[in-house]
Parts: structure tokens; C-alpha cells; sequence
């Protein structure tokens, strides 16, 4: 008791100067903040026209729009998800509802996936450039540049599928393996609706990570900046066309920032449609069957 | 939909299959659950399990459908009959539909009230939209559920209240046509009125099919049973100690921890 | 819970089997992703490796690897000093961010904060490189030319990992069991004292992996600051200094990198690679910790 | 018991490795041999000097207008990439900024432009001439502060090509500098990165190629060039071999170039494309 007198009249002091640090952190946050979206908003917005979506860079860059760019975009982000949706809820789905955590595989996997979600994304461009490129001769292409990312955004998808999963209350798995129900079906009718909400958060965070990506990309998918023909060929992304506009060409900036909050918009949509399509698709699972 | 007429609300079909258990004994890691068990649970009746808590009852049960195989470490030695057939002879998936399974917490899949039903019936091969539509029907109609849901059958099952949750897991549990039923303390999360109407089902299921329940509540095993199997901890070891029909047991027990749980003084 | 084996609930059924075999070889692909860097970045950088040594990489004085110098103890403290000076800015701003949602934001601010931060983490590092070259690049060389350098690194990172800290901080102080404060308050602690006393050492292990977190995302960034730091390889005497990360470094020279020079890149990208080993191995003795309190 | 299941299991990984790197390499095979395959597209593959490729792909742009069944691509990534790429095969074609070295004489090298390297300032800067003691001085940092040139009182922002860039080795090898012996205030990759740090940066001063910096310098960059021993910095000087930094660019190939790769390099020799490489100002190749 006596011991604790000092201390509450310490804190009594603290209070009002908590308070003080409090708000004046989270002033100077939200005004920074504030600074660079109204930067990139302001800059960027006098860009914005249908033309600039549609067109062809031209002047490298400088004048024009970002067609191509979007093109190739969403060309490397179509085969960077399309490899690593079913390798990374596959692996989840293993990890969790087929494997024992004892055994090695789990463990061995547990620790390689920490170790993945951590690896520079300038590391992924150098494995990227070394074997897909490289060793297996896919050059620099969008092809490349996809598998790179799924790479990845491979750990991401998978520990966010895995939590999803262990969401699900084991009562379901009990009652169906006492119902005498196979094991995959449970898994498709029920767990992994279950999950969804996980997977959605995974695939968010993935989707987020692999469009805002520029390092890995540099040096696997390349900066041609012409409407691909095919994923064999190579398609510059949105990243990194901000970055060569920024850094070298002059009299880049205005398209930077307006390619900047392209990018920016972009990424807030695809956020709002899959977490939409997400809850909508666990709801009809759920519901209408 | 046809009015199904309440004759065939009855079982019909498979008759109800005879379970024995000799020298059944099964241990965790470090624990032994229960030693030496040797029970007869005769067809189509209700035998109920009873004793106090921690006492291996749940673990015995979960041995008769291999459940406890889900569950890492468990090693079980003896045997399980069920109709004189050693069930570790038997295919899973087969044992599982036999033996049915009802828990302590209504455990209804996330999905809507027919599904319910619908998807481990398509699991066994039940595939006909008619028939699985009948089957739902009568299954829903044997557990009372029908007029309370039929005209929300697509909203998710997990809007029921716990007892009707507890009705809809019995009637899935039931369409797939078991012989044997194992309940697990099946009123005991539920309130009054709700095990009322549980336990009033319990009984009617008597004859059709072999059902053999754990319950903690000894007026209510005195009600439906025919058998009763007491259970008892002895040196941390789970044991049978008596078992018999429930006139003798109740009326003249001959153990005296039995004597002293029924009347209260244990347990 | 209890742990299921769920290995055991499997079927004979065909379907069971095949999606159990499928499920484990797309397992196994995903494990050796990791394997596959880790050989490629040594195969690749094998040859400077079995030539000059791993010794020199953080003896010579310099880096010139065209003249056979190729001392990277520069750009290894560029790194740890970018993000040392990111994390010592973002971690008691994320912190107190936090602790503002959570225990002092009026109900109705602490989303819409929050929504803000979650937008701020979602921005591409190479646009807050683009927002710090074109305003604090020229801010900064307006107190001391050259303006690209280790405080504009910092500024800029700072800003990128604090959303990180920020988020994570959130999360594990509001999983902080509402009885623990309760319990506190009915004690007659005031809220700070709750919060100094109760809340956060509850939260330690969650805030300590935001951190954590934040660090290996300042360690890898690569865009932000090749783009603001100015990349040359040197010790900064202050912090007006350009310096070159070992990100950077990877991204600046690759592309016209040749044989020895491109295998020395890859020696960058392993010593990122141990850097982040060392992290997630620290990450996972704090959660030890953390299972075991 | 248990040693046999591992064996089991590390003999599945091994095959799953194997498998998925097969699975990859067939993918990316046939993605090869499909890339070729449809309406018989022939493709050339371009890489090397950052100098050239802005010139190179304007060549390629309008051989491709003229060949409809042709796709060049053309990727940057300095000179020594393009001698490597054309060494092995990765390249039909490498683009080299420089003469050849006597260990590269294996390729065959086609001049197709002469380019220069300039000096160049902030358009703001006083500064209009400056000897090559001075500027060493200020590539050494012996010269720190533009008043010791005569300018303003500014500390110089000296600005670095990365290692491996060819006008890093002219421009040192000119200067009779070590690489190591720079020591500079920013490092950057690209020519236009150069011009574009120089244009915003008043005390700056870099080195960059001369087709470029006029380019650039027309699209109104605020960079002005500086003569080298009083002899301007112009196209026209390189043109009538004055300018002292001058090099010449070069298209190199690995064998005597036959079908698609000579049709090309004669293409870029051609008189006719000589406007192609004026509006990059860069110095057409004198036949």
C-alpha cells in the first residue's frame, strides 16, 4: 500500500503531459501524412483523364499516358496470383488439415515461410534475375517478373489462409469426421468458407504488396514500356515507371505523380472489390447452397 | 411438398446393432483414461453412462467411432463389436455412419439448416434431389423441427437457438440411418425447456435404435434408461464399476460407491 | 483447443487421398522456394567468394569492384544507420499512436486514425521515393547541400515503418484482456498509470514484434531510399551525409553488373539475407518468450 | 522405422524440387517456342549501353514500321552487358559506347554514331569554363566550394556515375583517374539521372553524354554544357573529331552478322536514318 502512494502520484503528474505527447504524436503524424497525400492528390490529379489510362508513354515518358504500363501490370500481378493462390492455399491447407505440426515438413516449412516473409524485396530481384531469367531462360518478361512476386507474396497468402483456417472452430471438424464425411469435402463446403475471411486479408495484403512492388520487379520483368504481346515479353509496371519518371527523366514529376496516384487509387480499389467479393462469396457459401 | 403421414416418421430399415467392448483400455501421453472397461450395450436399448466428472466416460465413447484417433498420442488396446464385427476391422467412413454421434455443444456446420443435412447425406452417396428432400423432411419431422423451420430452410443454421441447434445435429445424425447412437452429455449445455424436449426424444428413439448416453444427470438417466453403467476414478484411472438395468442399479446397488453416488453422498 | 491429428481424419476415399498428395507437393514447393534463394544466392556468388574471400567484403577500405575492392562495411552501416534512425523516430510515435486509438482517442477519432494509418501502410514505398525527392530532397539541401542523404533516408523511412509499428502496436493492445484493466482501474490508477503499468507490459511481446517487423522492412527497403540517400559508398560523419544501403547498392549497380561485379552484388544480397536470419531468429525468441510467460 | 520415413519424405522433396523446377522450365520453353512460333515474328533482342538504346529503339521503331513481322527489343544495362549478352548468345545484338578493348576483339563491332561526354551545370550556374586541373580538383574534393573556380560561395554537389558504366571509364581514363579516386556527393545509374539532378540542383555538376545532355537541354532541362579546353561541347565539334571526350557507339556481334542482325545494322548504318540519330543528337556515323 505505502508502496504504492508515489506511483499514483507520479502518474497523477503524467496525465496531463501523456496527453500532450499523445495528441501532439498523433498531430504531426496525421500532418505529415496529410502533406504527402495532398501532395500526390494535388499533383496528380491534373494528370487524370481517360487519355492518360489509354495511351502510349510517349517522349519517354514525359508526355502521354500509361496503356501499356497498366497492361503489363496487371499481366504481372494476373500470373504472380495465378501460381501463388493454389500454392499458397494448398500449402496453408496442408500446414493445417492434413499435417501433424510435429512433424519435420511443418516445422521445416514453418521456419522457411518466417524466413521468406522477410527477404528483401531486392533479394527476390536478384533470385528473380538468377533463375527465372537466368536459369530457366524466361528472360526479362512478365512471365519472370510474375513468378518472382509470387514468390513473394507466397508467405503473406499462406500465414493469413492458415489463420483463417485455425479460426474454424474444431467442433466442425469433429462433428464431420463423426458424420463420416470426407475429408476434402469438409474442407471445400466448410472450412475453407470458414476461412475466407483469411484468405481475403491474405490475398489483399498479397495483391498490395506485388503492385506496390519495384525492386524486384527491376530486374526480372524490365522497362520496356510497349504493349506487351505476350508474357514472354517485357512489360514495365506501374512502380517502376514512377521510379524511372522520377529519377531519370527531367520534367518527369507531373506524370510521376500522376502514374503515383493511379497506383494509389488502384490499390484502395482492389482492396474495397476483394474484401466486397470476399464477404459476398462466404455469405452465398454460407446461405444459399 | 406431400404431407408425409407419421407412420413413416419410424425408423425403418437397418435395425439397431448390438455394442460389446472387452478389456477396452485407452491412455493420452502420459494418462491412462480408462482401464479395462467390458460393457455390453444391448440393442435398441438406452444405455445410460454415468459417474462423476473426469472419469473417462467421454474418452470411452469417443473410442466406439475412433474419434480418440483424431486426437495425438492416444493409444487404445481391446476390442470394440459392434453386431460382433471388431470395429477396428472396419472402414472409417462405414464405422462412422453406423455409429452416429451427438455432442455436448450443438455443433451445426456454418452453413444453412438444409445444407445441414443435404451435405453429409451427398457425402454417402444420397445424391437424388427428391430423396434427399424427403430424407431432410422426415428427420426434421422425427426431432420436431419441421413446423419451427420449414419455411426458412436456406438461413444459416447457427440463427437457432441452442436446443434447436441440438434437435437439427440429432436429425443429421440420424438421416444418415445409424444402428448405434453415442451421446455425449447431449442436454447438459442446453436450458431446461430445451432438454426437456431433447430428452423426451432420446426416449422415443428407444427400440429403433441402440443409444448409449452420458449424463451427469442422475434423475434423467433414471427416466430414459434401461441400462446404466456406472463409472469411477481409482488412482486417477477411469474404471466401469457396476452396470445393470436401471431398476437394479437405482433400486439395490451392489457397489457401495455405487450406493453412495446415487444417493448422493459421492461424486 | 486441443490440437487435432488430423491426418487421421483422411479417408481412403480417392478424393481425400489425391487432394492430400496435391496439397503436400504444393507444400513442399513452397518450402523450397527458400532453399532455391539460398542456393542461387550462393551459387551466384560463389565465384567472387572462392577468388577474393569472404573477408574482404569487410576489410577493403572501399568499394570498387571493377578495381577488385570490395569492402561493403559502408553500405552494411548505411543500412543499419538508416534504419536505426527510422526506428528510433516511428517506434515511440507507432507506440503512442497506438496507445491513442486504443485508450485516449475520442470513440469517434480511433477509426477514422486508424483507417488513416491503414491507408499510409498501403502507399508504395516507391511513391513516398518520389514524395521525398521531389519535396524533402530540396527542403533538406536547403539547410545542407547536397540534400539527398542519411536524414532525408531516415525522414522517409520513418514515415514508411510507422504505419507498421503503428498497426501492430493496435493489435496486441487490444487484445490486452479487458479484465486486467478493469482490474487496474477499479484499483484507482489513473489511465496512464493503467496504461504504463497494465497495458503495456501485457502488450510487450506484440509491441516488440512490431518492431521488430518495422526493422526488417527498413533493412529491405530498397526504392525509398535509392531514391533519397544519395548512394555514395562512405561512413557518414553527419547526418547530412549521403550514404548507400546494401539495397540500394543491389539496385543501383545490376544492371550493369558483369561477372566478378554481379557476383559481388549477390554477396550484398546475402549479408541482407543473414541480416533478416538475425531478425527472425530474435523474432522468434521473443515469441518463445511470450508462449512461455 | 522412423529413418525409413524420413528417407521416404526427403525422397519426396527431392522429387517435388525437381519436378517444379522441370514444370517451370517447361513453361518457360514453350512460352520460347510459342513467342516464335505464331505468324512467324521474327525477333531481335537488343541489350547493352544505356547511350544507345534511346537511339537504338528509334531505329527499331521505324525498321519495325517498315517490317511488319518483326519485334526488336531493346533493353539498357551498359556496355559491358552488351559485350557479355553478345559473347553468349543471350543478345543477337550488344550496343557498346566505347571502342573495343584488346581482350573484346572476338567481336565484331559496327559503329553507327559518334556520342561525346560533357561537363555540365546548373543552366544558373556562373560558372562557363572550367580546366581539366579544376575539375579533377573538384572529382578529388581537393575543390569543395565554387568560389575557389570563381563562382559563388556554394559547396559543390559532385555528382558519380555508378561502377560498371562506360562514361565513368571514359570520363576517369580521360581525366587519368582512378574510380577510386572520385569521391562524390551523389551516385547515380543513368545519364538522364545525371541531367536530372543537375537541372534541379543549382550547385551541381556532373558528366554525361553529349547526345543526351543536348537532348535533353532542348526539352528545356536546366543544364548547360561546358567546353572541354575551349572547345565547345557540341555535336558539331564531335562531328569534325575536335571535341576531345568523344567515342564512338557501336552495334557488336559475336559472328560476321547474317540475316535479320546485318539486315538490322545495316538498317542503322543506312544514310537515310542519319535524322533518327541527329534528333537524339548523337553524331552520324561518317561513311
Amino acid at each position: 500500500m505505502i508502496k504504492q502512494r508515489p506511483r499514483s502520484r507520479r502518474s497523477s503528474f503524467g496525465e496531463p503531459l501523456m496527453q500532450g505527447l499523445l495528441w501532439s504524436s498523433v498531430l504531426l503524424i496525421t500532418g505529415a501524412f496529410m502533406w504527402l497525400c495532398s501532395d500526390i492528390v494535388r499533383h496528380g490529379f491534373r494528370q487524370l483523364s481517360w487519355d492518360f489510362l489509354t495511351q502510349l508513354p510517349r517522349d519517354t515518358g514525359r508526355s502521354g499516358g500509361i496503356g501499356p504500363i497498366l497492361v503489363s501490370t496487371g499481366l504481372i500481378i494476373g500470373v504472380c496470383l495465378g501460381v501463388s493462390i493454389p500454392l499458397g492455399v494448398g500449402t496453408a491447407v496442408f500446414l493445417n488439415e492434413f499435417s501433424a505440426p510435429q512433424r519435420w515438413l511443418s516445422q521445416f516449412l514453418g521456419i522457411s515461410l518466417d524466413i521468406l516473409a522477410g527477404v528483401p524485396s531486392i533479394v527476390f530481384g536478384l533470385f528473380g534475375n538468377a533463375f527465372f531469367c537466368k536459369t530457366l531462360g524466361l528472360g526479362f518478361s512478365i512471365l519472370s517478373g510474375g513468378l518472382t512476386l509470387a514468390c513473394m507474396v507466397l508467405p503473406i497468402l499462406i500465414r493469413s489462409t492458415q489463420a483463417g483456417l485455425q479460426s474454424v472452430p474444431n467442433d466442425y471438424r469433429l462433428s464431420a469426421a463423426a458424420l463420416g464425411v470426407s475429408r476434402s469435402a469438409v474442407l471445400w463446403q466448410v472450412l475453407l468458407p470458414a476461412a475466407m475471411p483469411g484468405l481475403v486479408v491474405g490475398l489483399l495484403l498479397g495483391i498490395g504488396r506485388a503492385i506496390a512492388e519495384t525492386a524486384a520487379l527491376l530486374f526480372t520483368s524490365g522497362y520496356v514500356d510497349r504493349m506487351p504481346t505476350s508474357l514472354m515479353d517485357s512489360g514495365r509496371a506501374l512502380s517502376v515507371h514512377i521510379y524511372d519518371l522520377a529519377v531519370n527523366v527531367a520534367g518527369g514529376e507531373q506524370n510521376a505523380y500522376g502514374t503515383a496516384l493511379v497506383l494509389v487509387l488502384l490499390l484502395m480499389m482492389i482492396n474495397g472489390s476483394v474484401s466486397w467479393l470476399g464477404k459476398r462469396f462466404q455469405q452465398t457459401r454460407i446461405l444459399d447452397v | 411438398m406431400t404431407l408425409i403421414s407419421s407412420s413413416s416418421t419410424q425408423k425403418s430399415g437397418v435395425a439397431p446393432a448390438a455394442l460389446h467392448t472387452e478389456k477396452l483400455t485407452m491412455q493420452y501421453a502420459r494418462k491412462v483414461a480408462f482401464r479395462d472397461v467390458t460393457l455390453s450395450v444391448p440393442a435398441g436399448q438406452i444405455t445410460a453412462l454415468i459417474g462423476p466428472s473426469g472419469c473417462g466416460k467421454t474418452s470411452f465413447l469417443n473410442c466406439l467411432n475412433r474419434l480418440t484417433e483424431l486426437t495425438p498420442n492416444t493409444q487404445t488396446t481391446g476390442t470394440v463389436l459392434l453386431d460382433g464385427q471388431n470395429i477396428q476391422a472396419m472402414e472409417l467412413i462405414q464405422l462412422r455412419r453406423r455409429v452416429g454421434m451427438l455432442f455436448q455443444k450443438p455443433n451445426p456446420f456454418p452453413l444453412s439448416i438444409y445444407r445441414n443435412l443435404e451435405f453429409p447425406l451427398q457425402e454417402h452417396g444420397i445424391g437424388q434431389r427428391d430423396r434427399v428432400a424427403q430424407i431432410i423432411e422426415i428427420n426434421l419431422r422425427r426431432v420436431g423441427l419441421w413446423e419451427e423451420v420449414k419455411d426458412r430452410l436456406k438461413s444459416p443454421a447457427l440463427a437457432l437457438s441452442g436446443g434447436q441447434q441440438q434437435r437439427l445435429c440429432l436429425a443429421r445424425t440420424l438421416a444418415l440411418n445409424p444402428e448405434v447412437l453415442l451421446m455425449d452429455e447431449p442436454c447438459s449445455a442446453l436450458d431446461p425447456i430445451s432438454s426437456e424436449v431433447v430428452e423426451a426424444l432420446i426416449d422415443r428413439l428407444r427400440g429403433d435404435y441402440t443409444v448409449l448416453v452420458v449424463t451427469h444427470n442422475l434423475a434423467q438417466a433414471r427416466r430414459i434408461a434401461d441400462r446404466v453403467a456406472l463409472f469411477w476414478m481409482e488412482d486417477t484411472v477411469g474404471k466401469l464399476i457396476e452396470s445393470g438395468s436401471g431398476q437394479e442399479l437405482f433400486e439395490s446397488p451392489q457397489h457401495p460407491l455405487t450406493q453412495a453416488y446415487i444417493s448422493g453422498k459421492r461424486g | 483447443m486441443t490440437t487435432l491429428l488430423k491426418r487421421s481424419i483422411l479417408s481412403r476415399s480417392y478424393g481425400d487421398r489425391f487432394v492430400a498428395a496435391l496439397f503436400q507437393g504444393f507444400a513442399i514447393a513452397s518450402g523450397a522456394i527458400v532453399l532455391l534463394i539460398i542456393l542461387f544466392l550462393l551459387r551466384e556468388s560463389y565465384p567472387i567468394l572462392h577468388r577474393v574471400g569472404v573477408l574482404r567484403f569487410f576489410r577493403d577500405p572501399s568499394w570498387h569492384p571493377t578495381s577488385g575492392e570490395f569492402g561493403a562495411m559502408p553500405m552494411l552501416w548505411g543500412s543499419l544507420l538508416v534504419t536505426l534512425g527510422s526506428v528510433l523516430i516511428a517506434t515511440p510515435l507507432g507506440i503512442l499512436s497506438a496507445i491513442f486509438c486504443q485508450y485516449y482517442a475520442p470513440p469517434r477519432l480511433a477509426p477514422l486514425y486508424r483507417r488513416l494509418i491503414e491507408l499510409l501502410a498501403g502507399i508504395p514505398s516507391v511513391v513516398y521515393g518520389l514524395w521525398g525527392l521531389v519535396v524533402l530532397v530540396p527542403l533538406v539541401r536547403r539547410i545542407q547541400p547536397p540534400g539527398t542523404s542519411l536524414l532525408t533516408g531516415i525522414w522517409v523511412l520513418a514515415l514508411m515503418i510507422l504505419p507498421t509499428i503503428m498497426l501492430v502496436a493496435d493489435a496486441s493492445l487490444a487484445n490486452v484482456p479487458a479484465a486486467y484493466l478493469r482490474g487496474a482501474a477499479a484499483l484507482g490508477l489513473s489511465r496512464w498509470a493503467i496504461v504504463r503499468g497494465v497495458a503495456i507490459p501485457t502488450a510487450q511481446a506484440g509491441l516488440m514484434t512490431g518492431i521488430l517487423l518495422a526493422i526488417g522492412r527498413a533493412i529491405g527497403e530498397t526504392m525509398a531510399v535509392l531514391m533519397v540517400c544519395g548512394n555514395v559508398v562512405q561512413v557518414p560523419d553527419s547526418l547530412f551525409d549521403p550514404v548507400r544501403t546494401l539495397t540500394a547498392n543491389i539496385a543501383l549497380e545490376m544492371a550493369y553488373a558483369m561477372n566478378e561485379h554481379r557476383s559481388a552484388l549477390f554477396v550484398s544480397g546475402l549479408i541482407l539475407t543473414g541480416l533478416i536470419a538475425i531478425l527472425v531468429t530474435i523474432g522468434e525468441w521473443v515469441n518463445r518468450g511470450q508462449m512461455y510467460d | 522405422m522412423k529413418s525409413s520415413v524420413s528417407l521416404t519424405h526427403a525422397l519426396k522433396v527431392t522429387i517435388a524440387i525437381a519436378s517444379l523446377s522441370f514444370g517451370l522450365m517447361a513453361c518457360g520453353n514453350s512460352g520460347n517456342s510459342s513467342n516464335a512460333t505464331p505468324a512467324a515474328t521474327k525477333k531481335l533482342v537488343l541489350t547493352g549501353s544505356s547511350t544507345i538504346a534511346p537511339l537504338a529503339s528509334e531505329l527499331a521503331k521505324r525498321y519495325e514500321s517498315q517490317h511488319a513481322d518483326v519485334r526488336i527489343d531493346v533493353q539498357s544495362g551498359g556496355s559491358s552487358r552488351g559485350i557479355v549478352d553478345a559473347r553468349q548468345g543471350s543478345a543477337d545484338i550488344g550496343m557498346v559506347s566505347r571502342s573495343l578493348k584488346p581482350d573484346e576483339k572476338d567481336l565484331q563491332s559496327f559503329t553507327i554514331a559518334q556520342d561525346g561526354v560533357a561537363i555540365i551545370l546548373n543552366k544558373t550556374n556562373g560558372i562557363a569554363d572550367l580546366s581539366n586541373e579544376q575539375i579533377v580538383g573538384i572529382y578529388t574534393k581537393k575543390i569543395t566550394n565554387w568560389k575557389e573556380v570563381g563562382g559563388k560561395d556554394a559547396p559543390i554537389t559532385v555528382v558519380n556515375k555508378a561502377e560498371g558504366r562506360s562514361t565513368l571509364e571514359l570520363f576517369a581514363s580521360y581525366f587519368k583517374l582512378e574510380t577510386k579516386e572520385i569521391k562524390a556527393d551523389s551516385v547515380i545509374g543513368e545519364n538522364e539521372q545525371a541531367i536530372k539532378l543537375v537541372a534541379g540542383n543549382p550547385d551541381a555538376i556532373a558528366y554525361v553524354s553529349i547526345g543526351t545532355a543536348e537532348y535533353e537541354a532542348n526539352q528545356s532541362a536546366a543544364i548547360k554544357l561546358l567546353p572541354m579546353r575551349g572547345i565547345e561541347a557540341s555535336t558539331a565539334n564531335i562531328l569534325n573529331g575536335q571535341f576531345p571526350l568523344s567515342r564512338p557507339l557501336n552495334l557488336v556481334t559475336k559472328t560476321t552478322p547474317m540475316g535479320l542482325s546485318k539486315e538490322f545494322i545495316d538498317f542503322a548504318q543506312s544514310k537515310a536514318n542519319d535524322d533518327i540519330v541527329k534528333a537524339q543528337y548523337f553524331v552520324p556515323f561518317v561513311r
